[in-house]
């Protein structure tokens, strides 16, 4: 088989992942915490104040990445569902049980960091702006996927249920982001709207970049130690599940 | 490819089927060829309706392998009558024989209703007939179905004497005429050389 | 740095809204350390009950052969 | 093409005596109508403006309820098993289903729209824009609808559930749907509305039934 094929369908196998996902963790998690350290600091501290809505802005700092990565983990998912659906590889089944209520808290951030944002911005706590919705209705699907997997007795037909769901969801995504978009920009009244994004001098969009990529690196290790621990769990009555246990205690 | 003719009805290799983890059974080697009847016993729980499912396609094996001869599929009745309600013997066995692309005629309907001693109680909608009605219901498709290999699933529950000796009747018309029958009981089929599964519990 | 804090006067949503993010950013690390421990836990009691059942019927076992032989 | 002329009958059949199921999101439509009528007070003019969202919602909601019930039954008495066991492709089974179960729910909804607008005070000139976006939008719902009916089918307290799932793929129908009657209302002219509602009709058409199909395989085995 060509060399792609093997790596893919070694990657298959839960505990292949499991030994070599070690060194990944450590990695995510530290590239994770430095990059948002220093992205943070950067955008409350050094970046200098919007013209218009002040220091209320720095929210973005936060609110941007976690919408974004709210959006991007529930691609993988579809993308993950793909693959359970169509080769059944039990790690992809594991990777969406695992990163469903991860994705559904981090869009809870960029929720809650939007509604906050709101309050200064547009003085109220809730607007039906077109972003901050989008992000709503993110939420109600990431948590559809959490829902039907808690109902279903049976563990493989549950990843199967919730795979069919994220691939479903994820052909929606794009049309619900413009559908609700259309219509709320289309009504907007008269206030401003922050969507646009490098209009901003690079003091202002380069810590964003930052946060950005230190929002992902840090997620994608809390997502890698969820794996690991679901492919213990999976594997538990393993052979070298046992022996891994001996080593380990 | 084997030539098809000579191939078993049916051939499963070492198959196991589990849920979350817990295996309800494992290693299963079963082949059946034209005019077999084996009966799959075991305790409650032990898997004898996993197992009917798992040959007719509506439960994903553990390991191992199932081959049903093509190209038809197999006559599945389980607890399940498969029977609408709201509609009467006559018109679900119509529904049934478009179901296996046969040709629906009326009197091959009428015949079959009758043959499992509905008679006009096959013309009303089956919610009105009792539990034993509603079996027989779904005992007509044993008559008209051209499927070579039958999975019955306890096919003498809520059935009086009469609907026993027919269903043993069925089974033996379709054992002469080259079908194999995988039945699922707790207490024996009463038919002569008759093969035994058991599923330890 | 009192004027930091005060962030042009929106230093309540802003450090509202970086303090949950935060707060839950920490349990979603915290969450699969948690589950692992218990997991840990778990998984050595079951082996030592294994070992333990193991040991008492390796007792009863040679129990049998004393007073057979 | 036998089986589909047979499924089609068959769920019409079905569709039509079991017609008392099919009152109930009728009668909830009426009755949440007539409550919004009561409890929205004298102003007429700001009736009027809320209505046709409201009347969208209520629609979407019936219609949810509707295709709930719909597997379950299929589920239940074992037929569904028939169908999958015998490998038919899903494909034409579902739609005649769906489309024997809209005629029944989702067509009685539009037909009852106008009289629901009046009711609640729509201009006249909305209405049609109403029933026209409700004739294009239930079709929609019910194809979408019956994807996460599909999915919770096999558990027992599925309703619930069904209708969390369906929530945020209703979306996109429900704005253009509302948005198409309140333009019209309003005096605009509903077309990009309406063009919007056919595309994601046509693409719930094509797709939804696929996805339907799958689901019903997966929920047959929990």
């Amino acid at each position: 088989m060509g060399r792609f094929t093997t790596w893919f369908h070694r990657m298959g196998s839960p505990r292949w992942f499991f030994d070599l996902s070690r060194p990944w963790l450590v990695g995510f998690l530290a590239v994770g915490v430095t990059l948002l350290g220093v992205g943070t600091v950067w955008g409350l501290g050094f970046a200098p104040p919007d013209y218009q809505q002040g220091d209320s802005y720095r929210i973005i700092y936060i609110h941007v990445p976690s919408a974004h990565l709210a959006e991007a983990l529930y691609v993988a998912m579809g993308v993950a569902g793909i693959v359970v659906l169509v080769w059944r590889m039990k790690l992809a089944d594991m990777f969406i049980a695992v990163t469903a209520p991860v994705g559904m808290a981090v869009t809870g951030i960029a929720l809650l960091t939007g509604a906050i944002w709101g309050r200064p911005t547009w003085g109220a706590w809730w607007v039906w702006d077109a972003r901050t919705t989008s992000v709503l209705v993110l939420f109600f699907l990431y948590l559809g996927i959490v829902a039907l997997r808690q109902a279903i007795p049976r563990a493989d037909q549950a990843g199967r249920a919730a795979a069919v769901l994220a691939i479903v969801g994820t052909v929606n995504v794009p049309i619900i982001k413009y559908s609700v978009d259309w219509w709320l920009t289309l009504h907007q009244p008269a206030s401003i709207t922050f969507t646009a994004a490098p209009a901003m001098p690079p003091s202002m969009w380069v810590p964003l970049l930052i946060n950005m990529v230190g929002f992902y690196a840090l997620v994608a290790a809390f997502l890698v130690a969820g794996l690991r621990n679901e492919v213990l769990l999976r594997e538990a009555d393993a052979q070298w599940v046992r022996d891994w246990l001996e080593r380990a205690s | 490819m084997a030539d098809p003719s000579n191939e078993p009805l049916l051939c499963t290799r070492g198959l196991a089927c589990g849920v979350n983890g817990r295996t309800l059974f494992e290693g299963v080697e079963l082949t059946l060829s034209a005019g077999d009847l084996v009966e799959v016993r075991g305790p409650n729980g032990s898997g004898k309706t996993t197992l009917l499912r798992c040959i007719a396609g509506l439960f994903t094996e553990e390991a191992g392998s199932v081959r049903v001869r093509p190209p038809e599929r197999p006559l599945y009745l389980g607890h399940k009558p498969g029977v609408n309600p709201m509609l009467s013997a006559l018109e679900n066995i119509r529904w049934y024989l478009a179901l296996e692309g046969l040709s629906r005629d009326a009197d091959v309907c009428r015949d079959a209703v009758d043959t499992v001693g509905l008679g006009r109680a096959g013309r009303v909608p089956c919610a009105t007939l009792s539990a034993g009605q509603r079996r027989r219901a779904a005992l007509a498709r044993l008559v008209v179905t051209e499927a070579p290999l039958w999975l019955l699933d306890e096919p003498f529950s809520a059935l009086d004497d009469a609907g026993q000796d027919l269903v043993r009747s069925l089974i033996d018309r379709h054992r002469d005429a080259g079908g194999a029958v995988l039945c699922a009981t707790h207490e024996p089929v009463g038919l002569p050389d008759a093969g035994r599964l058991e599923l330890p519990g | 740095m009192s004027e930091f804090l005060a962030m042009g006067g929106h230093g309540l949503y802003v450090w509202l809204a970086y303090g949950i993010s935060f707060a839950v950013l920490a349990a979603l690390g915290l969450r699969p350390i948690v589950a692992r421990r218990r997991f840990l836990s778990h998984a050595r009691r079951e082996a030592h009950a294994r070992r333990d059942a193991d040991a008492r019927r390796d007792e009863q076992r040679r129990g049998r052969e004393r007073r057979e032989g | 093409m036998s089986i589909a002329v047979a499924q089609v009958r068959r769920d019409f059949l079905v569709a039509f005596r079991a017609r008392a199921d099919a009152v109930h999101p009728v009668a909830f439509f009426a009755l949440t109508v007539v409550l919004f009528g009561l409890s929205m007070g004298p102003d007429r003019q700001a009736m009027g403006e809320l209505a046709p969202g409201m009347v969208w919602v209520l629609a979407l909601l019936a219609t949810m309820m509707g295709t709930d019930t719909l597997f379950r039954r299929d589920f239940e008495d074992g037929t569904l098993e028939q169908l999958l066991l015998h490998g038919r492709p899903l494909f034409v089974a579902v739609l005649a289903k769906l489309f024997a179960h809209w005629c029944v729910t989702g067509l009685v909804l539009t037909a009852l729209s106008p009289l629901a607008g009046l009711m609640l005070q729509v201009p006249a000139e909305g209405l049609p824009a109403l029933a026209g976006s409700l004739a294009l939008g239930t079709p929609a719902l019910t194809l979408i609808g019956a994807i996460a009916a599909a999915l919770t089918v096999g558990l027992g307290r599925g309703g619930m559930l069904a209708a969390v799932i369906a929530l945020p793929l209703f979306v996109p129908v429900l704005i253009f749907g509302a948005g198409a009657s309140l333009a019209a209302a309003s005096g605009a002219s509903p077309a990009a509305e309406f063009l919007w509602l056919g595309a994601l009709l046509a693409a719930a058409l094509t797709l939804a039934p696929f996805a339907v199909g799958l689901a019903l395989r997966v929920s047959q085995e929990y």
